[in-house]
């Protein structure tokens, strides 16, 4: 079975291949600071983070774009991944020098002496990456058992996700939690955990460990793009967008697409838990700002400016919006809330199908400007 | 009471016993009957309100009834509680539903749109890992043979016309090999020419399959209508040929006569 | 004859006033200008006198509103501005200067531990008062002293009291003063018995104190006595928390019904889902800041027009809100009708433009909006209080849904609308101007988003990110309530916002929160369709 | 790029303009990492312009060692990550010699990995909870007992007894109440005189006080709660909120009728800054305490005051707010970084990061607005502290000071 629609696909894969995999980080390596072939490690980085974005929002693209459900806690399964292997992180920094433990500060300076039984286990490297998948994996389980199976949908799934993102986020932003009279230290409250030194015995901060967790964010990048492909092609993938169409047929033709959705449902949310996971150590640290409702809209939106339902579209969406805000940050500080919110409306009202439906979208036109008569460009649908 | 009584227990595919389903106080159904045989078209016409798609909900499991029974009646002598089925699961059973308004699958061709419908397996990992078989293509191009859609196989569904995707949406049943087929007003905003040629390929379905058949239009009534069922505030009014329901002064004056209706 | 004697004695009343006010208004001017020589013995006059000009006195002084002034060969004085005119403080004449002079003189300010002092002596003659609230305040704090000193003028004030408000809070002053110099041990139990009769929350901690002390002491008597009493004032404590939980509640119910009425309508009626709704909600807020910007240029902050820029804000900020939603309906929304999610986005993309140009506009910063006196201070009854703010939100709120109700079902709009809204096609076909109509509701909503907005500037803060605060409520509260159903929206507000104050005290704001939102998501999975669901025949919906 | 070029010098000074295009060799980047956008950028909107008037009235007297600053402003859009991001453009692609900026804690915890990868040098001027002391930073900023404590001394000295301590739920309160609960304790209040609850781990006190998240805005059960507390007289409130949240919080105490009077208010976090947005008629009487106030009646104040005030009508830049702006603390300690950032410049005679470090680790004074400040070695600064109320026009007027106070970051347990 073929994963690919037309070469022009295939190609511009290959090429993804090479460029993240072998010429961003040779040129990292191997050409000194100050060469104009020098790819920085800040760079890399910011690609670094780029990648685990365009990730999340490919899961966000194959719940959204292909099974119509617009999930709001996109940001949420990504922080919570993000957050367990950031606890990890944070059990590995070692000892410090002012209270003479290896518990992360904040415990420190809260008086506690032990590590809570709930962090313990993250202390393993092999149960924390499990957890980055399995944690937003339960939580989107329970919640699309609840939410699925009393038909939950539209509109309405997308506040319900909204508000349980919300309710998260002012869990994770608390520093203790009193319940029936027992304590319990939780995750860092606001300040979140940052700060870390090691991963896996190597020095996080390295330029060399910099550069192979790019490469790994990337290898998850195109393998997740592969799944997708695949399954875009199989009867399972068919009936998801099926579901999208016209849930009520498919129901009536036999499918339970509760299990359907719930399958899909929690199977993005693992990839959006272990895009977290890649994210944490090239940004340095997580607080619960990542898992607020505005973050999760602005998943959505890097879906609907790249063109949701195309396989490539929330790659590129990611990317081209954490450019331009990367950019007009430092060029435009005062402004640049303004030129990206005027883009978003812009995107939404003259380009319905996102930067990738634009050259089907311009056909007719540039056919016009051609004055060639016998193009049949199909009309953007 | 005018409902017919069984005949023939054997050759009986539906009976609905004393179904009663209210709505916030509103009583939808009021103590339906109602028997379908085996092969029989069945057609059920009633005025806005007569509780004809609850009715259709109530048979495809989507609403349970307060009270009474569904029974679903296999060939091997097995009778099935239509009332305790969960909604994805009837079609398995053998009972497929058109609705009202054409409902495909816009984004995918009309051979895949049949391709999701066939009869078989449902589960996820089968779909994860489905090849298709040239038995299965055989089956999808019957069936386009029967809803005259060969021609457009490789088209997308939302790109067909009204009548073809009522059609296309019958073919969606058909590939499932229901044994009960329930089809809500498939003439509606049809030209001429298609209502006719609807009406064709439901008597041709006759006998294959039992079809129950909800319809407003009189005309394509007359044109396919063996046996009509007349549902007035939830309850069964009058059974019979067209005519002796048409002939019905009851029939007329729960159609016409509204103005002397007692509440 | 009659006549004639009452008019002698009222003269006679007011010249023996005169003359007394007279010397405390020396005696204030130079407390103030560090002249007394004996400040104990000075403050007792003050307090014995029962004036309540040092009241007032007192209050100018903690705001700055006294000023120095020294005439052209005249020793130092003190001035106050009163109702425009400028005031000597020793002898009550005005005093002819300018505006501009008296801006310029200096301030005189009241020492930190002379205020505290004063306080005491505000209370004193507090007791006196005219106004039965503050008779109470004054008992309260000075029972709360246990200063043995007031005693004797306690139960005075206790026996010619006539109020029965102000009687029982004499009494309990008494007894809590009682508490820390009763002569006698039955006096002191007698005390506490009755102060747990009357519920004395503010004998609690004093009592307990006792329990403590008793145990110690190995005194059975005063031990059960305490126990008993404080056992009585938990019990009560307890009963008030619950009904103040309940008022709390349906105050925190109106601010969420006003914040989420306009949504009620812009996503329940139009289906727009209107992120940028929490910035409509701003724009109240600004356009309040903005009126009382020009009424302060108008008028002056003194002046008693002032007092009208909140609410002719109001309606303004209504116009205005309305104004812009319209427009942005006509030039923007209106291509969004048949794509709801991307309403979402194209929406949040004006929110960011919007909370920005607020920014770029106003500053970063917070703007003040000042509150109009008639809604300072705070509403008590039977120990629940409730700031006049919020009270004034809680008929605001019902306010706004009198005037929803009224437009949707008594004007030709409110028929067009639920035409529209109902069937789009329908309603064109019946000739209904189905885009204005579409207009007019939009704006409807926004106008409503913007009083809410200047409603809240009373109780919160008015910045480029008030809305946001609002917006996540806001769409649970319609989804509760049934998307379109504008009454569903009423109760779930109030359900909301009164299930939320009972958790508050129990779990505290942030798990309280946490369990408000998880409790609806589990609502909703009973009723998906809200309260109210919108009934639908059609199968894909 | 050109564009990018234009709008950094549009921010900076016409002298700027005029030495940078003309001279590019001799300027001298630095940062300013601040949020302008998101909810951060209330407080921290004032920071980037106090340091855009810093760095004009230095390249006007001649720059440091010679060379015209250069600021490059950057948005941390109140997002930590992005604070992350930007401190990295800054260091990695700007290269700056120093950073000016961060307000909240999680952003400096955020920023501070960076700068220690890129040996960078990062000035933070805001009140924080100490308990962190990074070779890469310099804290200008308050510690904990360079504000908390000596506002509790004051208070105890006028004979308060009672205390009730509320924030917002996050690092700063937290540490901070507790250290004052400890403070308390050893001062001997009795636990039940501290309010707003204590929570216990195996005996131990590890938190005390009532929280709300941030932009909380209903204070109606928590002020219900003080009224209760305080009823019995000689009651004060420690106040840890944060942000706009003390807009609803006053709000509420005023309508409550309890006045600085029967239970004064200590705001650690409130500043002439944020009395521009808060009804500053709810506020007269209570207390703040900061290293620095506008009221300060110094010459060295009046003249900063004025010269501030004459920037923001001559050569501030169009996307600063020019009407009713004044100074505070943190603005200051910003300005006061700045200064010491130049003075341990000139005498390193280098740039170089670890040098500069080494001069201010040995002690640099300056005579800032707020009073002379020395660097420690410990990487705060000797400060002096004073204790205001606040007055009707959002002022302060000086109760009490304390005068070079050591910045001691690790408290915890000290008493």
């Amino acid at each position: 079975m073929k994963l690919f629609d037309n070469k022009i696909e295939f190609g511009g894969y290959l090429g993804a291949c090479v460029v993240l995999l072998l010429i961003l980080p040779a040129m990292n390596a191997f050409f000194p600071d100050g060469s104009a072939l020098h790819f920085s490690s800040f760079q890399l980085s910011l690609w670094g983070k780029y990648v685990t974005y365009a990730v999340m929002a490919m899961s966000l693209n194959l719940l959204w774009g292909y099974t119509g459900l617009l999930c709001l806690c996109q940001s949420l399964f990504f922080a919570l991944g993000a957050y367990a292997f950031g606890m990890y992180l944070m059990l590995h920094i070692g000892v410090d020098d002012v209270y003479n433990t290896a518990l992360p500060d904040f415990m420190d300076f809260q008086g506690y002496t032990a590590l809570p039984w709930y962090w313990a286990p993250f202390e393993n490297g092999a149960f924390a990456i499990a957890a980055t998948m399995l944690v937003p994996g339960v939580l989107a389980f329970v919640f699309g058992f609840l939410a699925f199976r009393s038909r939950i949908k539209g509109v309405y799934f997308s506040i319900l996700t909204q508000a349980l993102t919300y309710a998260a986020s002012l869990f994770f932003f608390k520093n203790n939690l009193d319940l029936f009279g027992n304590n319990f230290i939780l995750f860092g409250g606001n300040n979140g955990l940052t700060d870390f030194k090691e991963i896996f015995g190597y020095d996080v901060n390295a330029a060399s460990t910099q550069r192979w967790i790019f490469v790994m964010s990337a290898i998850l990048m195109l393998v997740v793009y592969l799944i997708i492909a695949w399954l875009l092609k199989t009867k399972f993938g068919k009936v998801q967008q099926a579901i999208r169409d016209s849930e009520n047929r498919v129901r009536f033709s036999g499918y339970s697409t509760t299990t359907y959705k719930m399958l899909i449902f929690v199977g993005t949310s693992m990839v959006a838990g272990i895009a977290g996971a890649f994210y944490v150590p090239q940004v340095g640290g997580i607080n619960a700002n990542e898992m607020t409702p505005a973050k999760s809209l602005d998943v959505v939106v890097w879906v609907a400016l790249g063109g949701r339902g195309t396989k490539f579209g929330p790659i590129i969406g990611a990317i081209v919006v954490n450019i331009i805000k990367s950019y007009t940050t430092r060029a435009y500080p005062d402004s640049w809330l303004i030129i990206l919110g005027a883009i978003f409306m812009l995107v939404v009202l003259f380009m319905p199908n996102g930067l990738v439906g634009l050259p089907k979208q311009l056909a007719p036109v540039l056919a016009r400007i051609r004055g060639n008569n016998s193009t049949s460009a199909t009309p953007a649908s | 009471m005018a409902h017919i009584p069984p005949e023939k227990h054997t050759s009986l595919i539906l009976s609905v016993e004393g179904v009663e389903k209210s709505f916030d106080g509103f009583k939808a159904i009021n103590d339906l009957n109602f028997y379908l045989r085996e092969g029989e078209l069945r057609t059920v016409i009633g005025p806005n309100g007569a509780g004809k798609s609850t009715f259709m909900d109530l048979i495809t499991a989507r609403t349970k009834p307060d009270a009474g029974k569904i029974q679903f009646h296999l060939d091997n002598g097995q009778d099935v509680d239509l009332t305790r089925v969960r909604e994805h699961d009837v079609s398995q059973l053998g009972i497929g539903r058109k609705f009202q308004n054409p409902t495909v699958y816009s984004s995918h061709t009309v051979y895949d749109n049949l391709k999701l419908s066939l009869s078989g397996e449902r589960g996820i990992f089968h779909s994860l890992f489905y090849r298709e078989k040239p038995a299965d293509r055989d089956k999808i191009y019957s069936v386009l043979e029967t809803i005259r859609l060969v021609k457009h196989a490789e088209d997308l569904a939302g790109a067909l016309s009204h009548g073809q995707k009522q059609w296309l949406e019958i073919g969606m049943l058909l590939a499932q090999d229901p044994k009960i087929m329930l089809v809500d007003e498939p003439a509606a905003g049809m030209s001429d020419e298609e209502t006719e040629r609807t009406g064709e390929l439901l008597l041709s379905l006759q006998g294959k399959h039992s079809l129950i058949v909800i319809e407003h239009d009189m005309e394509f009534v007359r044109q396919i209508a063996s046996r009509v069922t007349v549902l007035h505030q939830g309850h069964v009014l009058k059974e019979g040929s067209f005519d002796f329901v048409k002939s019905d002064p009851q029939v007329i004056e729960v159609y016409l006569g509204r103005q002397t209706r007692k509440h | 004859m009659k006549k004639a004697f009452l008019l002698f004695s009222l003269v006679w009343t007011a010249l023996v006033g005169a003359v007394e006010t007279g010397e405390i208004r020396m005696l204030l001017e130079d407390l103030a200008l560090e002249r007394v020589e004996d400040q104990e013995a000075t403050l007792q006059i003050l307090a014995d006198s029962g004036d309540e000009y040092v009241t007032a006195f007192v209050d100018a002084w903690r705001v700055g509103e006294i000023r120095e002034y020294e005439p052209e060969g005249s020793e130092l004085i003190l001035i106050q501005a009163v109702s425009g005119k400028y005031v000597r403080v020793a002898t009550g004449e005005v005093i002819q200067i300018s505006n501009a002079v008296y801006e310029s003189l200096e301030k005189n300010r009241a020492p930190r531990q002379l205020r505290r002092l004063l306080t005491r002596v505000t209370d004193t003659i507090g007791l006196a008062s005219k106004d039965v609230n503050t008779r109470v305040d004054a008992a309260l704090k000075l029972g709360a002293s246990q200063d043995p000193e007031y005693l004797p003028e306690l139960r005075k004030r206790f026996e010619v009291e006539r109020n029965g408000t102000a009687k029982k809070a004499f009494e309990e002053s008494i007894m809590i003063s009682l508490l820390a110099n009763a002569e006698t041990q039955e006096e002191l139990i007698e005390a506490i018995a009755r102060l747990g009769e009357l519920h004395s929350i503010r004998a609690k901690d004093k009592i307990l104190a006792i329990v403590d002390s008793a145990k110690e002491a190995g005194d059975e008597a005063l031990l059960a006595a305490a126990q008993k009493a404080s056992q009585e004032i938990a019990d009560h404590e307890e009963l008030l928390k619950h009904a103040g939980s309940f008022f709390r509640g349906l105050s925190t119910g109106s601010v969420l019904l006003m914040v989420s009425f306009g949504l009620a309508i812009t996503f329940g009626l139009m289906g727009i889902i209107n992120m940028a709704h929490g910035e409509f909600i701003a724009i109240g807020g600004y356009t309040c800041f903005v009126v009382q910007g020009y009424f302060s240029d108008w008028f002056g902050e003194g002046s008693a027009a002032f007092q009208w820029f909140f609410w002719v804000s109001i309606p303004v900020s209504f116009l205005v809100a309305g104004g812009i939603g319209f427009l942005l309906e006509k030039g923007f929304f209106r291509f969004l009708y048949k794509r709801p999610l991307e309403s979402l986005l194209a929406t949040w993309g004006l929110s960011m433009v919007m909370r920005q140009a607020f920014r770029l506009k106003f500053g970063a910063a917070n703007v003040q909006v000042a509150n109009p006196d008639l809604l300072l201070g705070n509403f008590e009854y039977a120990g629940i209080s409730m700031s006049y703010a919020r009270l004034f939100a809680i008929a605001f709120a019902g306010f706004v849904c009198v005037l929803t109700w009224l437009l949707l079902t008594k004007t030709n709009l409110g028929l067009y609308i639920r035409a529209v809204m109902q069937n789009r096609n329908m309603a064109s076909s019946l000739g209904i101007p189905v885009s204005r109509v579409n207009s007019m509701t939009f704006a409807f909503g926004c106008g409503l988003a913007a009083m809410a907005g200047a409603v809240l500037t009373q109780i919160g803060n008015v910045g480029p990110t008030m809305g946001q605060a609002y917006i996540v409520d806001s769409f649970m509260v319609v989804v509760v309530g049934g998307v379109g159903n504008l009454l569903g929206a009423g109760i779930s507000a109030m359900g909301i916002g009164v299930f939320d104050q009972f958790l508050q005290p129990l779990l505290g704001p942030v798990m309280g929160k946490i369990i408000v939102l998880g409790v609806i998501i589990l609502f909703l999975q009973w009723k998906p369709g809200g309260i109210f669901p919108t009934k639908s025949r059609s199968m894909d919906d | 790029m050109k564009e990018v070029k234009k709008l950094t010098l549009g921010l900076a000074s016409a002298a700027a303009l005029f030495s940078s295009s003309l001279l590019a060799q001799d300027t001298v980047k630095v940062g300013v990492l601040h949020s302008l956008s998101g909810t951060m950028a209330i407080s921290e909107t004032s920071l980037r312009d106090i340091l855009l008037f810093t760095f004009d009235e230095i390249n006007a007297s001649g720059g440091v060692l010679g060379k015209m600053i250069e600021p490059v402003v950057v948005d941390g859009a109140s997002d930590w990550p992005t604070f992350a991001e930007k401190a990295e453009q800054l260091l990695a692609q700007d290269k700056v010699a120093a950073t000016f900026g961060c307000w909240t804690s999680v952003s400096r915890k955020f920023v501070l990995p960076v700068y220690e990868k890129y040996n960078g040098l990062l000035f933070y001027p805001v009140q924080y909870e100490g308990e962190e002391m990074s070779p890469n930073i310099f804290y200008t900023a308050e510690a904990v007992n360079q504000q908390a404590i000596p506002a509790v001394d004051f208070l105890l000295e006028e004979g308060y007894t009672k205390f009730y301590l509320i924030g917002t739920d996050y690092v700063y309160p937290q540490t901070t109440n507790l250290v004052l609960f400890e403070y308390l304790k050893s001062k001997g209040i009795p636990e039940e005189n501290i309010g707003g609850g204590l929570r216990k781990e195996n005996g131990e006190v590890i938190s005390a006080g009532k929280y709300t998240p941030f932009s909380h805005t209903d204070y109606q059960q928590i002020v219900a709660d003080i009224k209760s507390f305080a009823a019995g007289g000689d009651a004060a409130v420690l106040n840890t909120i944060n942000g706009d949240s003390n807009v609803s919080f006053f709000k509420e105490i005023a309508a409550s009728g309890l006045t600085a009077d029967d239970c004064p208010i200590v705001s650690y976090s409130l500043s002439e800054d944020e009395f521009r947005s808060l009804p500053t008629a709810d506020l007269v009487g209570h207390l703040g305490c900061w290293t620095y106030f506008m009221s300060l009646d110094t010459p060295a104040n009046e003249k900063f005051v004025e010269n501030f005030q004459e920037w923001l009508k001559t050569k501030a830049p169009s996307s600063v707010q020019k009407e009713g702006r004044v100074t505070c603390s943190p603005m200051v300690l910003s300005y006061d970084g700045v200064y010491l950032w130049k003075a341990a410049v000139e005498a390193a005679g280098t740039f170089d990061v670890d040098a500069v470090n080494a001069e201010l680790e040995k002690g640099i004074s300056f005579d800032g607005p707020g009073g002379t400040v020395t660097t420690q070695e410990n990487r705060h600064l000797t400060k002096n502290v004073y204790i205001g109320e606040i007055l009707e026009d959002g002022q302060f007027e000086i109760l009490e000071s304390f005068e070079d106070v050591y910045g001691e970051p690790f408290l915890k347990g000290t008493f």
